[in-house]
């Protein structure tokens, strides 16, 4: 009895980690009693995997484990395991995640919940290890949910909320989790690790439902389709997405409520945004670099703020709109490209604009920076570079619409 | 604004491609050739053609540029001046792979437009086939037996420039013969061919269809669902599996009748049908097994039903069976309706050898493809001596 | 030996003892969209009666996937998914791995289920050797992989694949005013290959439904085995290969007993020719000339003499040469001049 | 406020782990202090390749890092080269500041390894201590090969359980402690596998004082 006790009481307990964004992505999976996984190596999101296979020969994980031999392979097979009613995991990186295209395609189109991470890494070429957004950014219009994380703690909650979404029947929509390269996927942090009963209170069960492949439930599943149908079917992945929003608020809401963890508004988090005059925006990790610098400016004087996008899909562009109207200008920095968009910058600074097109309130300048290709640091100088950018916008003074930042020239 | 033409040719997929791309590319280059513009397209859904299944070539042709843009950039026109049916059995009607329902063959037809159509049968024959329609129509006969190739091998048996000549004669503000004959030499270098076409224009009459006249069935139809009405996930319902039947005479059951495809039922795709001498029969399984379309219900006393809403007529169980003429093809114009053989046989067994005797007399003179290195010449001369005739 | 593989138990299927025994159900119906004589289609037919009534089929996209489920209809009685054109052996994988788990899990009810995915020679031999050939070293993961081979890219046209015959008229081989043969490459040895580059596969064979029972029983055999298992079929295309429908039936005999298509199984390791290929290798009967094949397709109208020589020559050397006739490509000579040993 | 840098060098794959648990058990101690801390290897290293010379990093601070998503260490205070020869052929002393300190594991004396340290006149001190033997892992000398077979993974992402904790790298972590005060012993003491290693390395390793000057 006691024993029980003590192990119920260990169980019930939140435990502190020091662990890597990987391995924070690799606990939650066992957390979510993942059932089919497939790896396939890539860095820096590999390093997932084989904190995996390690739970997996240490027996504190119960699933198939499948190395694939290849991308594709990978992200197909747990495509159709996901669609025999199986929970999934996946993942891959750069030219990897180029090299799954198609799976990465039909998976959103299957409505099949698949949670993968994707360790950001820039393409090829040159083969280069480092950060860069481009690769998880590809599938940003074919239905995915696309997020990005700035801690491994953050990993670690996002993808148990990422599941409780992509696995809503009302969603079943894949979702990406964007983990920077180097930053968070190899760096340790201290996480702390929820208890599985309260993982079990927030995540229910996997129910494929009315879609499960099974000879109990004889469907045929993505015939070929004509210009009679294929609007109709878009039409009602849109209508999924469009959900999002709704459900992944009530994901967040439970998730405070049974982890006692809140994220605020889910979509975007602001730092320091206050009193601010003007705001920096960007996703990941380089949040750090740009807190730093801000903490910096403040002694200075210079009441910069910070709106770090967490979903990029869905878009919250009616909030961030909203929200953005408050600032007298807005400096976006992407850690990717968009060449040849309008006003050749990168891609959240062109959906900012987006957002603020249709917006009702004030529109102040936004202007585009692109920095940290190929995981170059973005330094706290290159942060005060932006700042001083943005303040000339917003005092009404001519900027080139888009700047590369710590570029040598 | 000039005049739009729209000529549209219903053929059998693969078996009649180029013949169907010959007639329309030459109607546009034809047109040219007195100043007009046009275009020659496919019906874009019918790619992948499968043998046999109707398709559809379309030339759409302008007096002037500006008038043929008002006729581009779609999959199919409106309506049309012109409808050719280069196989007599597709007047039963069109069900493409790719669509739901069966059109009437002369669906497109605007008022007093012609269907022309290549046959041995008369006007009679065509209009038991061809589905009523409201307003008047023409119909003009190309006389000769109906052409079947295959994907390579090219049966030039002159059933093109026949048509081109018979066109310019029905419709002669498109083109006249003159410049049909001018494209063909340029085409083919083959005056015979021209000499063809001056031919079928001599010969080609038509005859006006009144609205009462035709097949007075209503061809089914499918109604495309909205977007919330469909299931998610790019899913439908399986088929359900099949029954046992029910002998019309004893009321005993048995045997096995599957579920069929209730959108798509292929029996347009037909030329040909199996009638079977259940007389004879020795249940050897062969048909059954052998079908690819699965067409053929089990009966209670283990007989071989070819289901007629299934069967694409490809022949295959008559080529497997091993007893002489217990499965026999029929040209498919000797039928009215698509009902079971077997329920017939059961009901009146004298009356249904009577039948049959009779209808196995049709068998087809279509074949339906490459049989054999040199087939083509030997069968050209007599199907040229069969167009000649009046 | 421990064992280190778990294989969940299949279904028991004996052998059909004829034709006459048959199952009268059908789990693949009418009113798909192929062409007339579709072979292909005929097999889908046999392949799913072969297998019952509990089975998920997977199919990769090609005639089989465009041609029998058009949107909104479909021909299919048992459960089917599409899957991508060279996903064939990873849908194979992954529906086998998530029946597992779950069935360990408890979350669905443990019982067994054939899973079966085909593809055709483009999404099969070409784009899909890969996958192919990784699941087949999955030996814990039941499934079998068809392969149907019409022999061509049939559903896009007719273009070559890496499994069309030497010298034949293809969209993207038509012989031409100067070159009369566009496609010189010989036909891969698929079959042989999955055989000989997998030893933990345990089932391995050729069929040509023109031998339906042959073909089923298979089938049966690849499905009850355990682990991955692989068949390729031989289907006459009466569309790319130009001959009149209702030849279907007799154009697969006329592979099997020109020599072309020799039918073998490999079980367990243990090779052995089947039905005609194994009358033919024993003797009992003679191979028809494969001019008596070739004449009868369009495809190959543009042969000459020569070629049709060339081709009876590869033939008999497939026969005559090669260590196991029509299996495995390494030469006899190599026995009969064996490298010097110091 | 205080804030120091430890950069360890280590030879790739076959020593790729002691670096790893050097780092590791540092900056955990630290966070337990309270202070912050961060270790990490340097991304640019991996996948490593067996033998060739490969970072990793820690730094502790009083203060949040503002340098956390900075890739390499720019002025290391302390540090260690895990493989004797690496003192040898490049730069590993460059960027530090006056006062540092130097550990190799190496059965030499501070004064002879005196020779090949560049930048020499920036140190306070060198350590040496023989890590290997005290270990009890003699073969690491002659069979480095071997040892290579049991470290899996490059990125220490395999690598989890009890067995592989501080054990060939407890006598260097015992000299950081006792050189340097980046932690106290008694907080980094219970995370050590090799705990004989580690006491013995406290009486046994040799340290060379020098008078550093600043550059």
């Amino acid at each position: 009895m006691a024993t029980a006790t003590l192990v119920e009481e260990q169980r019930a307990t939140d435990k502190t980690a020091l662990i890597t964004g990987s391995e924070a992505i690799a606990v939650a999976c066992k957390l979510a009693d993942v059932d089919v996984i497939t790896a396939y190596p890539i860095r820096p999101y590999d390093t997932v995997m084989q904190y995996i296979c390690k739970l997996v020969a240490n027996g504190e994980m119960d699933c198939e484990y499948i190395v694939a031999e290849g991308e594709h392979s990978q992200f197909e097979i747990v495509k159709h395991a996901c669609a025999c009613g199986a929970r999934v995991f996946c993942g891959s990186s750069g030219v990897g995640w180029m090299y799954a295209m198609e799976a990465l395609t039909v998976t959103p189109a299957l409505r099949i919940p698949m949670v993968a991470m994707v360790g950001n890494r820039a393409l090829d070429d040159p083969g280069a290890f480092g950060v860069e957004h481009n690769d998880a950014l590809t599938v940003r219009d074919l239905g995915w949910q696309l997020v990005w994380v700035d801690s491994a703690q953050e990993a670690l909650d996002t993808a148990l909320i990422a599941y409780r979404v992509s696995e809503d029947r009302r969603i079943f929509l894949p979702c990406a989790i964007s983990c920077d390269g180097a930053f968070l996927t190899h760096s340790q942090a201290l996480v702390k690790i929820p208890s599985q009963e309260k993982v079990n209170q927030f995540l229910p069960r996997y129910n494929r439902a009315d879609l499960q492949l099974h000879p109990d439930n004889p469907i045929t599943v993505a015939p070929q389709g004509n210009e009679d149908w294929v609007m109709e079917i878009r039409r009602q992945n849109y209508a999924a997405m469009e959900r999002v929003s709704l459900v992944l608020k009530e994901a967040y809401a439970d998730f405070d409520r049974i982890f006692g963890r809140s994220y605020g508004n889910p979509f975007f988090e602001e730092y320091e945004t206050e009193d601010a005059d003007i705001v920096l925006m960007g996703m990941g990790t380089l949040s750090t670099p740009v807190r730093v610098g801000i903490r910096k400016m403040r002694t200075e004087g210079k009441k910069v703020g910070f709106v770090r996008m967490r979903w990029f899909r869905p878009f919250a562009a009616a909030d961030l709109a909203e929200s953005l109207g408050r600032f007298k200008a807005v400096g976006v920095i992407d850690r990717d490209y968009s060449f040849g968009s309008p006003y050749m910058s990168g891609v959240l600074t062109t959906e900012v604009r987006s957002a603020m097109y249709s917006a009702p309130g004030p529109k102040p300048p936004v202007l585009g920076f692109i920095a940290g290709l190929g995981g170059r640091e973005v330094t706290v100088p290159d942060v005060e570079k932006v700042a001083g950018a943005v303040y000339q916008a917003a005092e009404g003074k001519s900027q080139p619409l888009t700047q590369w930042i710590g570029l040598r020239e | 604004m000039g005049r739009l033409y729209a000529i549209e040719v219903i053929y059998r997929g693969i078996f009649q491609k180029t013949l169907a791309t010959r007639i329309t590319r030459s109607i546009v280059l034809a047109a040219h050739e007195e100043g007009k513009q046009g275009i020659s397209f496919g019906r874009y859904g019918d790619s992948p053609e499968r043998n046999g299944i109707p398709a559809k070539g379309f030339a759409i042709v302008g007096d002037d540029q500006k008038t043929l843009e008002e006729g581009m950039a779609k999959y199919e026109p409106k309506d049309v001046d012109v409808t050719i049916a280069v196989d007599d059995t597709l007047c039963k009607g069109v069900e493409s792979w790719a669509w739901y329902g069966l059109q009437p063959v002369n669906k497109l037809l605007k008022p007093g437009g012609t269907l022309l159509v290549t046959s041995r049968q008369q006007p009679e024959a065509i209009l038991q086939m061809a589905h009523r329609k409201e307003t008047p129509y023409d119909l003009a006969i190309v006389k000769g037996t109906v052409s079947f190739s295959g994907l390579w091998v090219y049966k030039d048996d002159h059933t093109d420039v026949r048509i081109l000549g018979a066109i310019a004669k029905i419709l002669p503000g498109l083109f006249s013969l003159k410049s049909v004959q001018k494209i063909i030499v340029d085409q083919w270098n083959d005056p015979v061919k021209a000499e063809s076409a001056a031919r079928a224009y001599e010969r080609i009459s038509s005859v006006t269809v009144q609205p009462g006249q035709g097949n007075p069935e209503v061809p089914y139809k499918f109604n495309l669902p909205k977007w919330h009405e469909m299931g998610e996930g790019i899913a439908i319902p399986s088929i359900p599996a099949g029954t046992t039947m029910e002998d019309p005479a004893t009321h005993a059951t048995g045997g096995f009748r599957p579920d069929r495809n209730p959108t798509f039922k292929k029996y347009t795709t037909r030329t040909m049908r199996p009638v079977v001498n259940f007389d004879t029969c020795i249940k050897c399984t062969l048909c059954w097994l052998q079908c690819p379309d699965s067409c053929f219900d089990v009966t209670p006393e283990g007989l071989y039903d070819a289901n007629m809403q299934a069967c694409c007529g490809c022949g295959v169980c008559e080529a497997v069976c091993p007893v002489k003429e217990c499965v026999t093809m029929v040209n498919e114009t000797e039928f009215e309706d698509n009902a079971s053989q077997w329920e017939a046989w059961r009901k009146d067994k004298a009356g249904y050898e009577a039948w049959l005797a009779d209808k196995i007399k049709s068998r087809p003179e279509r074949s339906h493809g490459f049989r054999y290195r040199g087939q083509y010449e030997e069968q050209i001369p007599e199907m040229l001596q069969v167009a000649r005739e009046k | 030996m421990a064992t280190y593989i778990q294989v969940d138990p299949t279904q028991k299927l004996e052998p059909f003892k004829s034709v006459k025994k048959l199952p009268l159900e059908e789990y693949f119906t009418s009113g798909h969209r192929t062409c007339q004589g579709c072979e292909s289609a005929l097999v889908m037919k046999m392949m799913v009666k072969a297998a019952g009534p509990r089975s998920i089929i997977l199919g990769s996209t090609g005639c089989m996937y465009v041609a029998n489920t058009t949107y909104y209809s479909t021909s299919w009685v048992v459960p089917w998914m599409h899957t991508q054109l060279g996903s064939s052996g990873s849908a194979a994988l992954g529906t086998s791995a998530a029946l597992k788990v779950l069935m360990r899990k408890g979350k669905i009810k443990n019982e067994p289920i054939n899973v079966i995915a085909f593809c055709g020679d483009g999404g099969g031999a070409d784009m899909g050797v890969g996958a192919i050939s990784a699941t087949l070293t999955h030996a814990e993961y039941n499934s079998l992989i068809l392969m149907y081979d019409n022999e061509s890219y049939a559903n896009t046209d007719i273009q070559l694949s890496g499994s069309t015959p030497w010298g034949a008229n293809t969209t993207f081989s038509s012989p031409g005013k100067v070159k009369r043969i566009m496609h010189r490459r010989w036909k891969k040895n698929m079959a042989g290959m999955m055989a000989a580059g997998h030893p933990e596969c345990k089932y391995v064979a050729t069929i040509c439904m023109s031998y339906g029972l042959h073909g089923m029983n298979a089938i049966r055999k690849a499905l009850a085995i355990g682990g991955p298992t692989f068949i390729h079929s031989l289907d006459p295309c009466p569309k790319g290969w130009d001959y009149d429908p209702y030849l279907s039936h007799e154009m697969g005999e006329l592979a099997v007993n020109s020599g072309v298509w020799p039918l073998y199984e490999v079980e367990n390791q243990v090779l052995r020719l089947t039905g005609r290929t194994e009358q033919i290798a024993a003797g009992k009967i003679r191979r028809v000339p494969v001019r008596d094949y070739l004449l009868k397709q369009g495809r190959f109208a543009h042969f000459t003499n020569d070629d049709i020589d060339y081709f009876q020559d590869k033939v008999d050397e497939m026969w005559d040469k090669w260590l196991i006739p029509g299996v495995i490509p390494f030469r006899k000579d190599v026995e009969a001049d064996p490298p010097a040993l110091n | 406020m205080s804030y120091t840098e430890l950069t360890v060098w280590t030879r790739g794959i076959i020593m790729d782990k002691e670096g790893r648990d050097i780092v590791n058990s540092v900056s955990a101690a630290a966070r337990q202090e309270g202070k912050h801390a961060q270790a990490m290897e340097n991304y640019v290293d991996n996948p490593d390749r067996t033998n060739a010379p490969t970072r990793k990093y820690c730094r502790v601070s009083d203060s949040v890092l503002e340098n956390e998503l900075t890739y390499e260490n720019e002025r290391p205070n302390i540090v260690v080269l895990v493989e004797g020869t690496m003192v040898k052929g490049w730069d590993y002393m460059r960027g530090m500041p006056a006062g540092g300190t130097l550990i190799i594991n190496t059965h030499y004396s501070p004064d002879y390894m005196l020779r090949f340290v560049p930048g020499l006149e920036r140190l306070a001190q060198l350590v040496c201590v023989d890590a290997a033997k005290l270990a009890d892992h003699k073969w690491l000398y002659y069979r480095l090969g071997e040892l290579g077979l049991d470290r899996l993974s490059t990125e220490g992402a395999a690598e989890r359980s009890k067995l592989l904790a501080p054990d060939i790298a407890a006598p260097l972590i015992a000299a950081v402690v006792k050189t340097t005060g980046i932690v106290q012993r008694k907080t980094i003491e219970p995370m050590i596998a090799n705990q004989h290693a580690f006491h013995a390395a406290f009486e046994e390793m040799r340290i060379t004082q020098l008078n550093p000057v600043a550059v």
